[in-house]
């Protein structure tokens, strides 16, 4: 194993080591980052769901934006599956279904990075997932 | 120097003192209890275990003990609040509800540090009652151990460990079941114990005593089929008069002859005389081994050891097992004596050795144990069939009703009760060696000596040393007492490093004078000192100083032994050692392995 | 490098691991691989998350999920629905039991909700198994700071304006005590971390060794830079298997990384450390007996001064600390004193971990700020009283501690309120009790433990705590007197006055406190013979009621004594002289006749 | 504190010094020397204590006062299924004492015992931590949780067959 020499050489290593756990530190408080929830229930995932994640994941740790990504049971939009929901830390979490790459794209560049609502909102009759 | 107020006395100290000391220095006396200086022996025990001597010093939550607590500049203490007297006899309390209240009947009554406190501290009721603490009686051929009565002072600890470095006793268990013991709590005569009597001489209660003999004298005293002879140590006459009141350092020869007398002994004999005896055949060994290693003999052992005493003796026998070939061979003068008087003397008053009792009066605890030595003795018979402390001598002069100090001084019998000044300072730490080179050297160099006190050998430094210039060959001698500073001598010999060619050992502090057996010192070491003060007084006023010019040394020599390590000398005057080291501890319990 | 979509944490504390966690976290592996998620989804063994209650606990990351009470055969629901579907498995839910809700998400319990984890940090956060994730949580970084930017001197300036308290009792200055022993002379010095818990009811440096041994590590290392030491030792309890074998692991990964060994980061600082172990003796919590413990003595405590910083392990100078204050130096050193000094009370700084025991809904080990007060504790962390009975004191610090009641309730925790109120900070072991506690059984029981646990050396421990205990006994048997009460009290201040270390100095604190805010329930005892916790068995009576007796005989039948007589079919009676109060008549009797009062 | 009479054997002997000798034959290590062989050896009788004395040249009154002295270390050995009970204040509030003399009802034995067969010993020990799980019970290296005086039959049963 290579020494630690110097304590830039601890920090660099912090730096490479930091990914491993931030899922966690991100979890710790969950409502000063951006959410991002998946609902993978069997309805969702067989619409991509799955792949929509993976590709909020790589897309937004690419963009270099600091959020939370995580799955959730069915939603009850199953006619417009994939859906997520999205909470902008200080908004009200706003509802898109039928999300495909271009538009998970969309709303990265849009609502995530200049607060713009895109397209496919869901109006709902809203009720926190969470709130049961 | 700091300054500091005691009971709204201001005095000033220097700094390092304890609370205890700067009281004393302030004429106030705390009470102590497990607490002991011996300050000329270098001997300190401060466990703070008791809690007797606490004290309130402003500012401090809690009570603080007086024997470990260091002044410091301001401190305001005070010894006797309400609340310090309140703790002092709950705690005294405490100690009594876990004692054994059989004062009456206790070996102690009346020498007891507990008993003279719990009168001092003026407790009048114990308020708590519950379990005591019980264990098994242990008798060993020396000591007794009743740790009932054991109030956990940790002293014989101390001496048995840190002073002596014998290692036989130890805490052990915790809490209320805490009590000092030999390992796997098993009698002392299954431990490495040399029953030096140390742990008996410092004992506060009746917990650690003398197994006393008193009563088997006065049975063989009044049986009129035996010839009961006595024989007295020389540390015996420096210390008895304590016991009757007399200062310590009192001499008290003339009396101690007449007070046997009057006990009803046949003859009153004296171990100086067997001391002399000592000095031909040690005296003549180191000087037989001496030659022998100067003419390149590399067989020869060197130094030589004294062997005189028999703590020492088991000491080396347990712990240095490999080295027996060194010590003298020579018996001790209480054995010499012994093997003598049922020899040349029961023939010479024609009694049977079975019909001749010999008693000692010894300093020394171990020399009980050195009496049932099956060695010592001839079938079955030993040489010296009782052998009681100063103590118990004193006891037995009590109930005899022998007004003491009244007594006249009286001259001992002969042929075995002339003595030399060599002879008495036996009797403390350097002697034996200081008797040895006054007739090694007119031996040797067959000159007379040009003077006859070694100063330079005496004192009461744990490890002296001194080089004697014996007419040109100077011979290196060593001496210790307290047998851990013996432990450093042996092991500077067994690594080769001892430029010694003779070393006087002895195991209790100050030599026989600070003998278990002696009156207790009750930690004042002032009296050890008295004591060895007035074996060089005994000594100087002697008008023969030389063994070798004791008439009748030179008489038992042309009428019975011969010469100095003569055939029948190696007989009866000399012995063998055994290693006792590999002697295994072994359990006696119910359960068995299968 | 992997990117979990999600962590799966798996508590491997020795509480849960006894109830078969390891088999928990090998389920989910298994389960996870077999649906083909392996790359999605890490499983961590974390250390403790405190929850002990509910323990096995696992909780999922990101959404915070914390299942409770889980079974290893529990895991392939979990996996199934939660990790392939996202539906949460209600049943494994926790549920207030105050409220009656079930809260799915940690961050909302109750339990966490007033805490602030400073010690406790990385517990239940990383693997403790894993060097790398304390790195990644800053380890060790506060160790380059000091070496590359402090002086010694500033290191202990810095510990000293944070305010940090010793944890382990008797909350002496933290900076102070370093800033000593760096200024006793000599080229060996000795820094050594006290692990030896011996507080029954108290296991938040266990925790801590479980769950982040670095941070102890790394403290323990500032320490030695800061003192002039290269030597560290951890002397451990040989109770805590777990703890041991995961400082080995730490110890090893730390040498192998360079932090701990010749040389660290490059500098002329070097620093080891090993460990030496405990045998099962309460009082080598006290630092000199813990030493003489570690020389390979008996471990009896030796009046001060001189304190261990002038002359303590081989007559050497050395610091001793314990567990938890240990672990709250490096981020005092990464986040400064004023951050730490921000949390607390104007004389206690920072934060405090308590064990929380006894008859409360949440039982578990919680860290909260210095001057939350009491009542916050026992019903908003710890749920209340179990079983809604009432409260009727709590009991903290360890066997030596006081008991506070429902009139201490708004005391806020530091060390001098609760020292004021009768109670002492000790480890924090807080243990509650409810009404069918008797203070006088429970005393007692403090009492055996002192009792056992003293070392013997000073008379008023040994002795004197055995006659309190017996006296408690004979109050409990309902032979005791008036007098016994000021006896009791007395003997309870002389002990403290005058005892050799603190075992001693504090071991009456249960008896004394009691006898200050229950004297009633002593009377009770002691003048009318009752116990009104009806616990002491000696004064209880078990009475058949006449008019619910039917005369059926089943009691007499099952008396093992013959202590009840009676006619067929007309009631019995329990001669009390014979009653051994075994209450077999009560479990044989089906018509509720047979009553104890 | 009584002992059971053994007769070490060589191999034993040796067994002993080698562990002393792992520890530099340091009598400041006697604590951890005395840890490792009552690991070895299950327990600490009379005769193991000496050869570790004359190993570590010390006096065995002294390693037989720390023996004595912490409760971690046996002079006899223990059953096949050493029970030890929690006595932690946490598993005394809720109903340690209890199981406890259910414990000893059930083997007939006390505290610090060992059934005739050598079966089940019985101790108490301090806190294991497991305080959430209150009242707790280890049997060897197995813990049980939240038991009742009722279940220690069906908890003794698992040991039957062994």
């Amino acid at each position: 194993m290579e020494k630690v020499k110097t304590l830039d050489d601890l920090k660099k290593l912090k730096e490479q080591l930091k990914s491993t756990i931030e899922l966690r530190e991100k979890s710790n408080n969950p409502e000063s980052h951006v959410q991002v929830k998946v609902a993978m229930a069997t309805c969702g995932i067989a619409s991509g769901a799955r792949e929509i994640m993976s590709f909020f994941m790589d897309e937004l740790r690419k963009r270099n934006i600091d959020a939370i990504v995580s799955q959730t049971g069915c939603m009850g939009y199953c006619y417009a599956e994939p859906t997520i929901e999205l909470t902008i830390p200080g908004h009200e979490p706003v509802v898109y279904g039928n999300v495909t790459k271009a538009k998970a794209d969309e709303i990265i560049e849009k609502h995530i990075k200049n607060g713009i609502l895109v397209d496919g909102i869901i109006p709902v009759t809203y009720q926190n997932i969470n709130k049961k | 120097m700091i300054k500091i107020t005691i009971d709204h006395k201001p005095i000033e100290v220097e700094k390092g003192t304890t609370v205890l000391k700067a009281a004393q220095q302030a004429g106030i006396h705390i009470p102590t209890l497990c607490y002991m200086h011996l300050e000329d022996l270098n001997i300190e025990h401060k466990p703070g275990g008791c809690r007797i001597c606490v004290v309130e010093v402003k500012g401090r939550k809690n009570l603080a003990p007086a024997c470990a607590t260091e002044c410091l500049d301001g401190m305001e203490i005070n010894t006797h609040t309400i609340r310090v007297l309140n703790a002092r006899k709950t705690v005294m309390e405490l100690i009594l509800s876990d004692h054994p209240t059989d004062c009456l009947v206790c070996a102690k009554s009346g020498n007891c540090d507990l008993q003279s406190m719990a009168h001092q501290l003026g407790i009048r009721k114990i308020h708590f009652e519950g379990e005591q603490s019980t264990y098994r009686e242990d008798t060993s051929p020396s000591i007794i151990r009743d740790m009932d009565k054991c109030i956990m002072c940790r002293r014989c600890e101390t001496m048995c460990n840190n002073f002596q470095t014998v290692g036989a006793l130890s805490a052990v268990n915790r809490g209320f079941m805490a009590v000092v013991a030999p390992a796997f709590e098993q009698n002392l005569d299954h431990s490495v114990c040399t029953y030096c009597g140390q742990c008996v001489a410092v004992c506060p209660t009746g917990a650690l005593t003398e197994v006393d003999h008193t009563n088997s004298v006065i049975r063989a005293l009044a049986d009129p089929t035996k010839t009961v002879i006595v024989q007295t140590a020389p540390a015996v006459r420096a210390a008895l008069g304590e016991e009757f009141g007399l200062e310590a350092g009192t001499l008290v020869t003339g009396k101690l002859v007449s007070a046997l007398r009057q006990l009803g002994f046949d003859y009153v004999f004296d171990t100086d005389w067997a001391a002399d005896l000592t000095i031909m055949e040690e005296g003549t060994e180191l000087l037989d081994r001496l030659a022998r290693h100067l003419n390149g003999d590399k067989t020869v052992a060197l130094p030589i050891l004294t062997s005189c005493c028999p703590a020492w003796v088991k000491f080396f026998e347990h712990q240095f097992p490999d080295m027996i070939d060194i010590p003298s061979s020579a018996r001790s003068p209480q054995q010499m004596f012994g093997a003598i008087a049922k020899t040349y003397f029961a023939d010479k008053i024609k009694v049977d050795r079975k019909n001749l009792v010999v008693v000692s009066i010894m300093p020394c605890l171990a020399k009980k144990y050195e009496c049932s030595r099956e060695e010592l003795g001839h079938d079955g018979n030993p040489d010296v069939d009782f052998s009681i402390s100063t103590r118990e001598l004193a006891n037995l002069i009590k109930q005899s009703n022998i007004d003491f100090t009244a007594l006249p001084d009286q001259d001992f019998d002969n042929p075995l009760g002339e003595s030399t000044g060599a002879a008495v300072i036996f009797g403390t730490t350097g002697g034996v060696i200081e008797a040895a080179v006054r007739t090694a050297y007119e031996l040797h160099t067959k000159k007379k000596l040009p003077k006859i006190d070694f100063h330079e050998l005496r004192g009461l430094d744990g490890i002296r040393q001194a080089t004697i210039d014996f007419d040109g060959l100077p011979i290196n001698i060593g001496i210790a007492h307290g047998l851990g500073n013996a432990r450093k001598l042996l092991e500077d010999i067994k690594a080769g490093k001892s430029k010694f060619h003779a070393i006087e050992i002895m195991a209790c502090p100050g030599g026989c004078i600070g003998g278990g057996g002696q009156p207790l010192h009750h930690g004042n070491s002032k009296v050890i000192k008295a004591r060895h003060e007035a074996i060089y007084k005994e000594d100087a006023l002697k008008p023969i100083r030389k063994s070798h010019e004791n008439p009748y040394i030179t008489k038992i020599y042309e009428e019975f032994l011969g010469k100095p390590m003569s055939e029948k000398s190696h007989h009866l005057l000399h012995t063998i050692y055994f290693d006792r080291s590999k002697k295994n501890v072994i359990i006696s319990d119910e359960h068995q392995a299968d | 490098m992997m990117k979990y979509k999600m962590h799966v944490l798996v508590c491997g504390g020795t509480g849960c691991k006894s109830s078969d966690s390891d088999m928990i976290a090998h389920n989910l592996r298994t389960a996870i691989d077999q649906k083909g998620l392996t790359e999605e989804v890490q499983v961590v063994m974390s250390g403790c998350f405190g929850f002990c209650e509910k323990g096995p606990i696992v909780k999922i990351l990101p959404d915070n999920t914390f299942y409770v009470h889980v079974t290893p055969s529990d895991t392939t629901e979990i996996v199934e629905e939660h990790l392939v579907k996202g539906r949460r498995v209600e049943r494994l839910l926790y549920k207030d039991p105050q409220r009656d809700e079930i809260i799915s998400d940690s961050k909302h319990m109750g339990f966490y909700k007033k805490q602030v984890r400073i010690a406790l940090r990385n517990c239940g956060f990383i693997d403790p198994e894993s060097i790398n994730e304390a790195i990644a949580r800053d380890a060790y970084q506060a160790l380059g700071k000091v070496l590359k930017e402090m002086t010694p001197q500033q290191v202990a300036e810095e510990i000293k304006k944070s305010g940090l308290r010793g944890r382990g009792g008797a909350g002496f200055p933290t900076g102070l005590k370093w800033e000593i022993a760096s200024k006793s002379p000599g080229p060996e010095k000795y820094v050594v971390c006290n692990a030896d818990e011996g507080d029954p009811g108290a296991f938040m440096d266990r925790s801590i060794l479980e769950g982040d041994p670095h941070s102890v590590l790394e403290a323990m290392a500032i320490c030695g830079y800061c003192i002039g030491a290269s030597n560290g030792l951890i002397y451990i309890r040989a109770e805590y298997p777990l703890a041991i074998e995961r400082l080995k692991i730490a110890i090893n990964q730390a040498r192998e990384y360079g932090l701990l060994g010749k040389n660290i980061f490059g500098t002329d600082f070097s620093f080891d450390i090993e460990l030496k172990y405990g045998a099962g003796a309460f009082v080598c919590g006290e630092e000199t007996a813990l030493i003489h413990s570690m020389e390979g003595q008996r471990g009896e405590p030796t009046f001060k001064p001189p304190f261990p910083a002038v002359a303590g392990y081989k007559m050497k100078p050395t610091n001793v600390n314990n567990v938890e204050t240990y672990a709250n130096i490096p981020v005092i050193i990464m986040n400064g004193a004023e951050w730490f000094a921000s949390y607390g009370t104007e004389k206690s700084k920072g934060t405090k971990v308590f064990a929380l025991a006894g008859k409360i809904n949440n039982v578990g080990l919680i860290e909260v700020p210095m001057g939350t007060k009491l009542k916050d504790v026992i019903y908003d962390i710890g749920g209340g009283i179990k079983g809604n009975k009432k409260f009727k004191a709590v009991q903290i610090g360890g066997p030596s501690g006081g008991f506070l009641t429902e009139k201490h309730l708004e005391t806020e925790i530091d060390y001098e309120s609760l020292t004021a109120a009768g109670s002492m900070m000790g480890s924090g072991g807080m243990i509650v009790m409810d009404d069918s506690d008797c203070m006088v059984a429970m005393a007692k029981f403090y009492l055996d433990f002192t009792v056992e646990e003293s070392c013997g050396k000073c008379s008023p421990c040994r002795i004197g705590n055995k006659r309190l205990n017996e006296i408690l006994e004979k109050i409990a048997q309902g032979k005791g007197t008036i007098e016994d009460l000021e006896l009791l009290r007395n003997l309870g201040n002389v002990i403290k006055d005058t005892s050799l270390c603190m075992l001693g100095g504090s071991s009456p604190n249960p008896v004394l406190s009691t006898l200050d805010h229950f004297y009633d329930e002593y009377l009770a005892h002691v003048k009318d013979h009752k116990c009104p916790a009806g616990q002491c068995k000696a004064l209880m009576q078990y009475i058949i009621l006449p008019e619910n007796c039917v005369g059926c005989t089943a009691c007499a039948r099952n008396c093992p004594v013959n202590a009840i007589t009676g006619e067929r079919k007309k009631p019995h009676v329990i001669d009390q002289a014979i009653c051994i109060k075994c209450g077999a008549c009560v479990e044989k009797c089906k018509f509720n006749a047979v009553v104890v009062q | 504190m009584s002992s059971i009479k053994i007769q070490l054997k060589q191999s034993q002997i040796d067994k002993i010094a080698e562990i002393c000798k792992q520890f530099n034959n340091d009598e400041g290590e006697l604590i951890n020397v005395l840890h490792k062989t009552q690991h070895t050896f299950g327990y600490l009788p009379a005769e193991v204590q000496e050869v570790i004395a004359r190993e570590l040249k010390i006096p065995v009154a002294k390693v037989y006062g720390v023996v004595t002295f912490y409760s971690f270390f046996s002079m006899l050995p223990k059953g096949k299924n050493p029970i030890s009970i929690c006595m932690g204040t946490a598993c005394y509030v809720r109903g340690a004492e209890k199981v406890l003399d259910e414990l000893k009802k059930e083997l007939n034995i006390k505290v610090g015992e060992t059934t005739p067969d050598g079966k089940f010993s019985l101790s108490c020990l301090r806190c294991v931590g497991a305080c959430g799980l209150a009242p707790v019970l280890m049997i060897g290296e197995k813990t049980y949780g939240r038991v009742s005086p009722e279940g220690i039959k069906d908890i003794l049963k698992e040991y039957e067959n062994q």
